[in-house]
Formats: structure tokens, C-alpha cells, sequence
């Protein structure tokens, strides 16, 4: 194994090495440690793949996966890379078969990773063909474990992973759940490639910080407020995290109206509200919930509209966000549209998520010739822990304990 | 039913409507809707598999409206530029005063520091409106050929 | 000579033409030609020095049909779609009812996973028969202005 | 010279490892032992320089080169770069005259590579110029050895590569003469970017497994099978190789029925079957025959559909195919037209060649996170040896054998 | 005023001016000015601040021809071709027999070895003079959306 | 500290290894001992800041740096990366303001690069914000030192550069002076993103033995010649040049007309002669005035076409190189339309510029396999010194020694 020889600061975790976004090295052994390590990464949602002989590519961290569900019903996931000579085994984006067959010398597999049929090999005519003692079984693809929480399917390529349970702990579990009570329907997908490492869109789904100050579309119009009553919950590991408000129940605060600069504009109302009608569908007045899981994935709530987030590493600087907005299966027309009109609140053109994705870019410009220069992460204190307010970096600084645990830094 | 001057009338005014996002007057943008419009920028790929749910959507011109004032007011980016190409607009089908029509489209993006990049290509599937001194998108679907973004997108397509 | 209708006429040609393609309902594409048309696609480098050979060729509406057949059902590429723009159309030449038409045409790239990418650009020299209900391709000339093709070339220009 | 701490699988060349098409470290290295070293490589073809005075800019691996024909006849070639401060000699595709002239400071070579003049070599008006002792001849290009073989023309920095028929072998050498027996000229050009290594591309050329099996033009509309008579020719480094066959002679073979899953469509006729129009103009009724000499170049007989293949590397993950089709000075209309429609089988968007272009990078993109996993190369056996079966990865392992050789891996 | 028949003259003289620069037939290029023309390729970033230097200027045909020959007889450059799109070509204005036009455009250059890349887009605002045998150009600003140009500029846009 | 293991010819100043143009190692080094150590880099021009709160985004290197004139005047220049989590401070071109906010969480810098306001530091409601601890006086922007010139901004990152003055020496900055005698007006900015390292743009605009030999248009149309009265000025560090002419002086020269080759067409004319219109605005005859200063920035003079340019690096193989014209605030009509006429002969499409644009990437193209190769510097002799002749590469030399110096090589 590789030595990073990269010191970090004294300080733990509330300094971060900007290094950690441009160096190859460090890309490559997150590869391993982390993504390829003992944890659990999003594969897709279950209704993705809702019927027998049902399958998906997709990625951990940036390796190659396909995900499937069986024709007895049961998921499981492979790499995909074929046991002859490295082609994807699937191309394409989702199929549906017993089988899989790669097309360049059509060796087939099961939807378990069991190499099933190699042609000619026993040869054509009694000439050629594989050496005597080759077998298939020994080809096996190198298959990934995986769980289903609430519909959701998580795969993990390495042995030691605790249960997906022991992993997220109970209180992330549940909130989990309480997105995804019932069957889901998928209601579309977009992506965003964002100009920077992928670690720091991670930093900024954890950030309760910049919600307010980055994103000043409800401020401008008038809508919401820093001071929402709301809250931070963080696992023990430190590198899952929820955090969620209430939108309904703002309050004026004085060091809120001193703070920001530029959420202070006044005088603007929207000319169509619609947008902002919506339902309490979970009953529990929650209108936002942002849930991170460790390492790369995000379910969220933004009043109705719900959906999921899958982070790609593509390289040092390139990473794709995967969204994928879901609704129930009884969603009445009603909520339907809510739904659909709140979708302009997130996404890659969203009132209140565009920024998120110009800010990762501006830091990988920012850090340019920053040499060992590291991040001050040191709002809400120095530890992380669960916390009432937003005014925190809590959940970035238990990502990066997380992540020194995972890398050995 | 496809005569020439109803061609041109189209082609005049997706070459206004460009005209209007690349010269940055997108105050004038709504305008080129009817009050009860439907517009939305959504991917290929959702789009034909019936997924409803794209990149934006609006079933107002109001909406349109508050999406430029938020551009304006609320949201931040960095500083940038479209230059849209359109062509192959194909009369498709004609009820009473509405057109539909298809375009292909093209959007380069150029960044404050001149960074060019080809940004979005698909085709426009429009319901125009003739009748009344200029025509108007009663409907407007943006099928983008990618689900993909650069970035970001925050000025219309 | 170089009358509105007849310009309109060949540009609309060109605009359900590329639409076939884009929209991939390759099944249509050889109804554009004529039964003994030519079809070619050619890098320039080829063309201006009056080598033969170039990327596909075909002499008969039969060779185009094959070409589809093929691909939907003998050759293997990755999912991918086309979007053309096509500008500048000028009529260059007119005998009888046959115009010589020169476009400008680039065509973008959109793989499955939404990766876009510019892919070829060049002109379309075309004899067009205007007789007949709808105008057809007697001669198809499509000049690619690189010699080089990304990766694979499968669906026609 | 640099250590690439690179250890072979013991398996030998059955196994390859995913890492030498991804680290940059092993294509410097490639460029050094392979390309720049005791290997011969394609040029440019005679035709293309027939004149005295002719010259083309063309690369031997990824290193620009010039290959001219001096004005008394002779072909010589040297490295494109000039001697003074590095730009290329030749920025332009292709030329003719006695001197090739640097654009930056117009220093001037003959064609043998001389540095011939050197402006204000003397100063300007007494002054300037280059010191009393600058020898011109002391600049001299680094030339390379030219062995021209049937038309085809070879170069070679090394010293010590043996003569180009040692090289090849009489089996090799003869196989390229029987598609070269007289003189040739060049009926066209084009070129493939493929997005993956350079020797996957050489691998999917050396590889027969593959050919009915991705290939699915031929069996679709019911032309050809595997089973067609033909074998594999491969020389004694293993480095070259030729695969042939005899579409005619085709018989039913219950091992290829049985094999194949993709090309089993049946009820597809070709509306226009002028393009197998063929005629047999070598006389001894072999269809196809494709041929590659170590490292990088392919001679290709499909029907009358005849070619050469010149494979450019252009960084780890990119390489670029040149196709250079040409046909015979005596070319009859009937033959020429039996070329052009021909030529729709191969190139980048060739019938049984387009798939070509994609399994590279199916494989490139296939082998992220393969970390020290390898190709299993078996098919055939386990040894390189000419076999009669094209059921076999024999020239792959040759391949292998030759390139471990090169690199001394 | 906007007649069908001006819009297609003016998209006429475009397509003509965009070949005679694709096909590389430069010494045509003067030709599609009046002799009092004035001509200038310029950033937006200038155009808009009012700054008067961009990249190329001049305000006699006789300075387009001193372009060509220079181009032909004194610059040296690595051989290179562009296709131009244009595209939504908008009459904005008319006086007398000179019209006010605004294109958009896009640049792609095409090296030797087949190198392709998006080289300029931007817009035209064109003044042409109608009178005459063929329209002309009085004047051509040609405003690139970006300061930046890759590597050099050597034939006119 | 890196240690680059990169053994310099023993020939010395003469012979610069093409290593240097294609090594991430290298670069990195550059940036830090080159760009961020002693040396002075251009920032802006005043005329860009001339009112109090004006601010620009510029570039040392290619490390982002913010250049602003204070509220009371002074020049300033700092990082332009947030002391939070490393965001450009300021992604904008250009403004005007006191403060400057990051957008990511709207951390406020004044003009002098001190972190004046973090929202929420004292939390939202007493919960959250920074450690009682935390001191903004502790996170103020490195900044660097400022000095002006003439009105041309520089800054330096290290302690130990020396004074502007004493950096330059007397007879560079008299140079400087002399094109800048009073206060100027930006008449246009342009740029060229060159497919090359930095310093082979920099050895180009230090190389008078290219300019007649390249660039033909001054000859074509009989304007020029190489044997126009003029010289070469080097500092002693040999990092600063002057090239000047005087057009005028035209003489016949046996030298000259022998050795260029591409530059002997006759029989042109220019059409249109106004581009030449010129005036000796400066009283002394010179007519070209190219000025440049270690590491990477350019004053220009050719006739009364004014302009600075500033070099970017943008990776090893990319440069952004930027061309600012400027005039005097008291310009009249006639001199205006000469500017503007005369911008015709540089620039990305200049008359005699554009050539330079593709050199650099000829030689980057052509070192491909140079492996240890070098350059041969010799013109002019094997020292670096003024000189009255332009048949000399005097002023490269004098580049790479301080280039050794400053890299310790
Ligand atoms: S690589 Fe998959 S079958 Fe050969
Ligand atoms: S680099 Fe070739 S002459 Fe100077
Ligand atoms: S990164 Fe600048 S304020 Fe947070
Ligand atoms: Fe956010
Ligand atoms: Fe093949
Ligand atoms: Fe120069």
C-alpha cells in the first residue's frame, strides 16, 4: 500500500488540507480505502429495478457495478468488468434478462456474476478452444454485498462492513424511513458535472452554514429565515448526518438580520406562488431534511419535493451528481403537481440548489498554488456532534473524522 | 398549410426569443409566452420515458417572471454568457391560429473569462400562437439530448 | 433562378432530413433518396485530392436500406444519438427540375450517459429532383471536414 | 533508465495486467524500448512519396518523424524536430523540394536529415551570428534506418534492430508481398480517435476469438462462419502474426451454432449484395487476410478491399488509426468499383470494423478500479504457435511474449 | 418592411460570404464590402465598454485585400479551414436601401491532421446595402462572445 | 523541497533541456520558486483601478490574486482564496466596493485582504458561531507586497525580492518610462490561449533572431529589414530585455539578403498604406520597443500600437497569454485611428504576431521523444549581454540564467 506522506495539521479536524483536492495519489487511494472499503455506497433504487431479471449499471465511487435483481427477486450486485479481458460487461444503461452477455467475445453471466457460457470453449471442429482445466467457476465476477433500506439499495465490495443498520445507526435509519414509508415511483432524472473533487460537494450537502447565505432565494422573496426552528443530527462515526428545519414555525432574530449581507434585499414577492404550495405528507411538519450517507450519497426532502443524489467521482476535478426525483405510488394529481412545480427548487437549475453547483468549482480555482494550506472548519466548535442550530460545520468535521478513520490519515 | 410566411413568422421569432437570452435581456423573456404557457427544459430521456419531472417547469408566465427576478435578485453564479443556434425548424402541424413547430437547437456557454464550451443541444418542440400583433409560445418543451449539466443552469434555454 | 419557393423547399427538405436522423427513425432515412441516387460521406483531404474512397458509400437506395438493416440488426455501438444544425444553404444550380444545393452542417455527438461532444462538421453537396410530391436526393455528398471520426462511425450524416 | 515496478503475473502471457493501459509511467517507457527501440515501423507507403523531392511528416509511436525520397531515389528519414530550438521541421502533412526549412529561424535541411544552412550563421553586418567553431554538421538529424519491403516503407532508430527480413520472417514477409505484387496507389484515407491504449486495439487486430462473435454483419445476412476454412500464421517472436481465411469453403458446424448467442438472426438478405461483388485477384482464394507486424502496424485483405493500418498512440488513453486504402496503378473500372463499395466493410464505420472502434474503450472504461487484476488470454491454449483454428488468443499471447521482451518485463 | 424578400437576400449574402471563407476562396472575401466599408472582429467585453481596439479593424476594402495577400504571400500558419454556422438572422432595421442585420454565428477550425475544435461564436450586426447587382456589406461588426482565441487568428471570421 | 534530479548541461546556458517544457514536477516547482518567490509579476495596469474601492481579480502565476486601490488611494494585493474553506474571494472580473464578500458563507475582507465580518461568529440565538478563540486578525489574506511603475501594478510574494527599482535596474525602467510618460487610457483587451509552456512563449518574445526570419509581412511589402538600426538591452540578472529599432534607417545588407529565404518575395505592395500612418510620439525615432520583465510579463511599442501583455501559465502545455492596448488620457483624433490601424500588426491576429501564437506549439509537438535532448542557444555568442545587433539570442540566455538561479538548477 502506497504511503500518502501527507501530514495533517495538528488541529484534527478542523483543518483540511487543500491537497486532498488535487492530488492523484490521494484520488486513487480513496478508490480503494474508501469506496472500495468498508463502506456502503447508493446502487439504485429498488423500483429501478422493480421486476425479476431487472439490472442497472452504476458506479461505486467511479468502478464500474451492475446491480440486479434476480429472477427469484433477490438484488445483487457485480463489478463490471468482464472476467476475459476487462470490456464492460454491460453498456448500457439498464436491461432486463437471465442473462448478460458481453459483447465483444459474448462470454454470458448470470445476474449473480456467474460466468455461465464461454463460446467455443471447447473449440470448433475439435480445434481450439480453452486449455482442459479452465473453468468457469473460477471466473466468478468479484460480486459487492447488499442491503435494502426503505427501497433503497446499497452495495459494499468489502467483507469487514458492519450491516448497513450497525453502519447508519438507528437514528439515520429512521430517518431514512420516514422519506420512503411506502413504494416509490420515480418521477425523473437529471445529472450536474461539477469542476471540482468530489469531496467538496460532500462538504457542501453537510454544511448547514451557507444554506441561508448562499442560497437567498427564500430570503428574497420572503419565505424563509436561518432561524427556522430545525437541527443537526450526526452519527457516532461522524460521517452521516440529517439536517432539517421547519419552515412554518420562523421567527425573527436579530443577529440573523445583522449577519447576512446579501440575503437582505426586500420588497420581492413571487408572482406566481404556486410554487410554494405544498403538503404536509409525512405529518410531522418537517418541510426540509437533507440526510447524508458516508461517503457519497444524499436523500432529501425539500417541502414535496423528494428525491436522491448520487456523487461520481470522475477524476482529481470532475465529479457527476446524479439526481433522481421520486413521488409514491398513490400520489394523487394533486400533489403530483406539487411535486413538479417544487422540482424547480433543486436540482442543476434549482432556486435554491444552482449555487451549490458553482461554489465546489470556485474553491478547486480557489486552492490553486495554496500548497500545504489547509480549511478553517471551526464553526460550531471543534468537535461534531447533534446540534440545534445551523450556525454549525458540525457534520463536515465528523465527514473528515470519518474520512481520516477510512484513509488512515 | 405550410406557407412561407407562416415559416418565416416562426423563424422570426425563435430568432427574437434567442436574440432576447443571448443579448442578456431576459426581462423581455416572459413576454414572448402567452399568459397561460407551458415551458420546460427537460432531458431526452425523461421525456421519452413520460418521466414529468425535468430541469424546470412553469405553467404561468408569472412563473417565467419569477424566475428572472430570482436570476436577478436571488441567485448567484458566475458571471456568463449563451449564444444559441437554431435551424432546421420544421412546421409540424397547424389548428386554427396554433403552429406546431420543431427546432433543432444548439447553446454555447462563454464564461467571464472567455472559457467557451458547448453547453446544451437537443430540439424545441413549440405551440405557437399567431393570431394577435407577434406570435407567441403558447407552449415551449426544451428536450435536451443530455441529462447532463455543466455546472449549472440558470438562464433559460 | 434561385426562387423563395425552391430555397424553402430544399430547406425544409434538409430540416425533415436531419430530423429523421436525429430522432432516429433511420427506417425513413433512405425514402429521402432517389432509387438510383448517390450517397457518400467523404473527408474533404479525400474529396479535393479525387480519392475514391471515403468513409461510406452507396449507389442505389438498396445500399442505404442495407446500411439501416445493418444496424438494427447486425452491428454493435454503445447508445448514441445525433443532433444536426444545418445553416447557409445556397442553390448553386438549377437543369430542369434537378437543384444543386451546397449546406453547412455540423452534427454533435450525445452518448447514452449524456456525454456531448462535437463530432462532425463539413457541407452537403446535393442534387435535389424537385418532380414529385415530395422533393429526393439524386446525389448526397457529405464532405466531412476531418479525416478523423471519433471512436466509430454507425448512424449516416 | 526508470524501474516501472511492474510484476508479471507467473501465469505468463496468459494474464495482463489492466495496469499497463493506465499508468503513464509504462508508456514513457513503451515510447523508449518499443517504439524508439529494436522495432520496425511502418512509414508511409512508397506511393506517397514517389516522387524525388517528396517528403511526409508521419510518427513512428507517438515521436514525429519525416520520411522523403532524396532526389537521386533513395528513402531516408529522421526525427521532426528541429536542431535548433525544437519545433517541427515539417508542420505540414506533406511536401517536395530539396530543403525542408524550419519556419522559426529557417534553419534548412536536405532531406537526409543535414542541417544545410543557418541564417546570419556569419552575423549581420559583422555582427551576431553563431560562434567560430558551430559545426553544422555536429546537427545533423537523428536519422533513422529505412528498409522498404513490397512498397511499404519501414524506419528504425536502433542500432541494433536486425534487418527488416530477419524481423518479420520469410512467412511474414511473404504474406505481405502476395497483397503488394505490384505497383499501388492510395484511393483514400481516413482516421479513428479511439478513446483506450494503443494495445487494445493491437490486441482486438490479433484477435480471431472475437471476429464472429462481434462481427455479426457476415452471419446476419448469412455470408459467412467461423468455421470458414483458414488458420493463423504467427512468427517466431510472436510479434507478428496473420490471420486468413476462405469465405467460400464454408461448412455448418454444430460447436459454432451452439456458441454463438448475438449472431443467430436468420432472414436477412441484403437488398443490394453488389458490395460482396468480388473477384479472387491474388488467385489463391483467401477472402481475408489480416496482418500485423510488432508493435504497431496492419496490412488488410478483405475481399478486394485492400488497406494498411498505421496505429499513432497519442497518451495513455488515446490512439489514433490511420486507414490508408489503396488499390493497384492497373486497376480496371470493374475492380475499382468493386473496392470503393467494398470499403463499406471496414474503416471506422466499416460493417465487420465499427465495433473495433468501441471494445477499447468498453475496456478502458472497464478496467477502473481493477487495481492488480489481469486478462485471462486462453482461448487456443496457453502457448503462441500458427494454428488452423481461429477459435484461439494465440497472436494475442504472442503479442505478449514480444512486448515482455521489449520492455524486459 | 420586413419583407420575406429582403430576409432571404440578406440570408443569401451570408450563406455566400460563410463559403467563400469555408472554402477558403479569400480572394473572393473583398468582394462582399463596398469600397467604404468598415469591418472589425472585437471581443464583447469591448464592444460593451466602448473600447475601440478588438483584434482586427479596417475601413477600406483595400485594407481587406492587404489581409488576403498578407495571409496569402507573408503569414506563415499551420494549414487550417473553419466552417461557419449561421444562424437566426434577424432584420432589425432599414434605411433607404441599407438594412440592419444581426446573425449569430459559430466558428469551428479544422487543422490539417483533423484536429476539430469550436474556435468563435459571437454575432454579426451587419449594415448591407440593397441597391446593386448583389447586396454588400457597408458595414461588419463581428462581435466575438469571448476575448479569448486559441492559439492565433488568421482568416477573417 | 522537491528535488527535481535534473542535471543541467554542463554547456550551460546554451543548451536548455526540452524536459523543462513537459514536466508536472517542474511546474509546480516554478510556481513556487519562480512566481511565489523573488520576482516581481505584473498585477494590472492603474489605469484598470483608478478610483478608491476599485478592485480586479488577477493572476501571479497562476495563483489567483486580488490587486485593489484603497478607499484612501494605496495600492493592495492579496490571495484571492477565502480564509474559510478556500473559495475565490472574489470571482468577479472586476468591482468596486470597501468590503469584498465571499459568496460561500459571505466571510468579508476589506481592500487589504483583512477578514473583517463572518456571520453568525457569535452564533444564532446563542447557539452555534466560532470558538470563543477565534480571532479574524488571525486569518487576514496573505498579501503581497505592492510597488507601481510608471503605472503598471506589480506585487511580490517574497519577503526577499527586492525593490522594484533595484529588481529592474535603471535602464530597464528608464525603458519602461519612457512608453508610459503620462497617464494612459485601455484601449482594448485580447488573449491567446497558446498550446504551449509558458516559457517558450517567453523565449519567443525574447528572441530577435526570430523576427524578420518569421514574421515576413514588414518584408513582403517592403517595409522592413532585419538591418534596421537598433540593439538589445539585458539587465544583469540577464531575466529583463529590451529589443529596440528604428525603422527608419532602413540599410541594404549582402547578409541579410542572402540568408532569408522565405522573406525575399518582392512585388507587394499594400493596397491600403494608412496601417503605417505613424508618429514619433516619443521624439527619438525608435519605432519597435519590446520590453520584458522576469518571469512573465511583456511592454510593447510597435509605432504608436501600445500595449502590455501578461502571461499566464495555465498547465505545462497551456498558456493564456493577454494583450492590454492602451493610449494617453489627452489622445487626439489622429493618433486614436493610428492606435487603432496599427493593432493590426499584433494581437492574436497580427500582422507580425501571429505567427507567434503557433511557434510555441510547434515546439511543443515537436519535443515529443526528445527525451534528454536540448536546445542549441548560440546565436550571438555564449554569454548573455547587450548587444547592438539582433542576429543574437542573447536575451534567451540571459532568461535562462536567471531562470537557474531563481530554480536552483
Ligand atoms: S472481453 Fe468480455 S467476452 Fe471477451
Ligand atoms: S527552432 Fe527551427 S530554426 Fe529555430
Ligand atoms: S469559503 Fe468563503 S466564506 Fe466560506
Ligand atoms: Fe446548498
Ligand atoms: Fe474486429
Ligand atoms: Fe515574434
Amino acid at each position: 500500500m502506497r504511503d500518502l506522506n501527507l501530514a495533517w495539521p495538528i488541529e484534527g479536524v478542523t483543518r483540511v488540507p487543500y491537497e486532498l483536492y488535487a492530488r492523484e495519489d490521494v484520488y486513487a487511494e480513496e478508490r480503494r480505502r474508501i469506496f472500495m472499503g468498508a463502506t456502503w455506497s447508493f446502487l439504485c433504487l429498488e423500483a429501478e429495478i422493480a421486476a425479476p431479471g431487472d439490472y442497472r449499471a452504476t458506479f461505486v465511487g467511479d468502478v464500474p457495478v451492475i446491480v440486479a435483481r434476480d429472477l427469484d427477486g433477490t438484488l445483487s450486485a457485480f463489478e463490471n468488468r468482464c472476467a476475459h479481458r476487462g470490456a464492460l460487461i454491460c453498456h448500457k444503461d439498464r436491461g432486463n434478462g437471465a442473462r448478460i452477455s458481453c459483447v465483444y467475445h459474448s462470454w454470458t453471466y448470470d445476474l449473480r456474476g456467474n460466468l455461465t457460457a464461454v463460446p467455443f470453449q471447447h473449440g470448433v471442429n475439435g480445434k481450439g478452444g480453452m486449455p482442459e482445466d479452465f473453468r468457469r467457476e473460477d471466473h466468478k465476477r468479484r460480486s459487492l454485498r447488499v442491503e435494502s433500506l426503505a427501497g433503497i439499495v446499497f452495495g459494499t465490495f468489502a467483507a469487514e462492513t458492519p450491516p448497513l443498520a450497525t453502519y447508519l445507526g438507528p437514528e439515520i435509519a429512521a430517518r431514512v424511513k420516514r422519506v420512503l414509508p411506502r413504494p416509490i415511483k420515480v418521477l425523473g432524472t437529471s445529472s450536474q458535472i461539477l469542476p471540482n473533487n468530489w469531496k467538496l460537494y460532500i462538504e457542501n450537502v453537510k454544511d448547514p452554514y451557507h444554506a441561508s447565505l448562499l442560497h437567498t432565494f427564500f430570503t428574497t422573496f420572503r419565505v424563509n429565515r436561518l432561524s427556522a426552528r430545525g437541527g443537526i443530527v450526526i452519527d457516532d462515526s461522524g460521517g452521516h448526518h440529517v439536517s432539517f428545519s421547519m419552515m412554518a414555525t420562523d421567527r425573527a432574530s436579530a443577529d440573523y438580520d445583522q449577519a447576512d449581507i446579501r440575503s437582505r434585499q426586500e420588497g420581492f414577492r413571487l408572482a406566481d406562488p404556486s410554487i410554494l404550495a405544498g403538503r404536509d405528507e409525512f405529518g410531522d411538519g418537517i418541510t426540509l431534511q437533507i440526510l447524508s450517507i458516508f461517503p457519497s450519497f444524499i436523500v432529501q426532502q425539500i417541502q414535496n419535493c423528494l428525491c436522491v443524489r448520487q456523487v461520481v467521482p470522475r477524476g482529481i476535478a470532475e465529479t457527476e451528481l446524479i439526481w433522481t426525483y421520486y413521488g409514491f405510488a398513490d400520489d394523487d394529481a394533486e400533489i403530483a403537481s406539487m411535486r413538479l412545480k417544487q422540482s424547480n427548487l433543486v436540482g442543476p437549475g434549482g432556486y435554491v440548489s444552482m449555487e451549490d453547483g458553482a461554489v465546489g468549482s470556485l474553491v478547486q480555482r480557489g486552492i490553486v498554488g495554496a500548497g500545504r494550506d489547509s480549511e478553517v472548519i471551526e464553526m460550531g466548535g471543534r468537535e461534531f456532534k447533534s446540534q440545534e442550530t445551523r450556525a454549525t460545520e458540525s457534520p463536515l468535521r465528523g465527514f473528515w473524522s470519518a474520512y481520516r478513520t477510512h484513509m488512515r490519515l | 398549410m405550410f406557407d412561407i410566411a407562416t415559416q418565416l413568422a416562426v423563424e422570426r421569432l425563435l430568432a427574437r426569443y434567442v436574440r432576447c437570452i443571448d443579448e442578456d435581456l431576459l426581462e423581455e423573456w416572459p413576454g414572448f409566452f402567452t399568459a397561460e404557457c407551458r415551458y420546460q427544459i427537460i432531458a431526452r430521456e425523461n421525456y421519452e420515458r413520460n418521466l414529468p419531472i425535468g430541469v424546470f417547469f412553469a405553467n404561468s408566465r408569472a412563473m417565467l417572471q419569477d424566475r428572472v427576478t430570482a436570476l436577478r435578485q436571488a441567485n448567484v453564479y458566475v458571471a456568463q454568457r449563451y449564444r444559441h443556434l437554431v435551424s432546421s425548424t420544421l412546421l409540424l402541424d397547424r389548428r386554427d391560429d396554433t403552429v406546431t413547430a420543431q427546432s433543432n437547437f444548439q447553446v454555447t456557454r462563454i464564461m467571464q473569462d472567455g472559457a467557451t464550451a458547448l453547453f446544451s443541444t437537443g430540439r424545441y418542440l413549440d405551440q405557437i400562437v399567431l393570431a394577435g400583433p407577434e406570435p407567441l409560445f403558447a407552449e415551449k418543451l426544451v428536450i435536451c439530448d443530455s441529462r447532463r449539466i455543466d455546472t449549472l443552469l440558470a438562464m433559460p434555454l
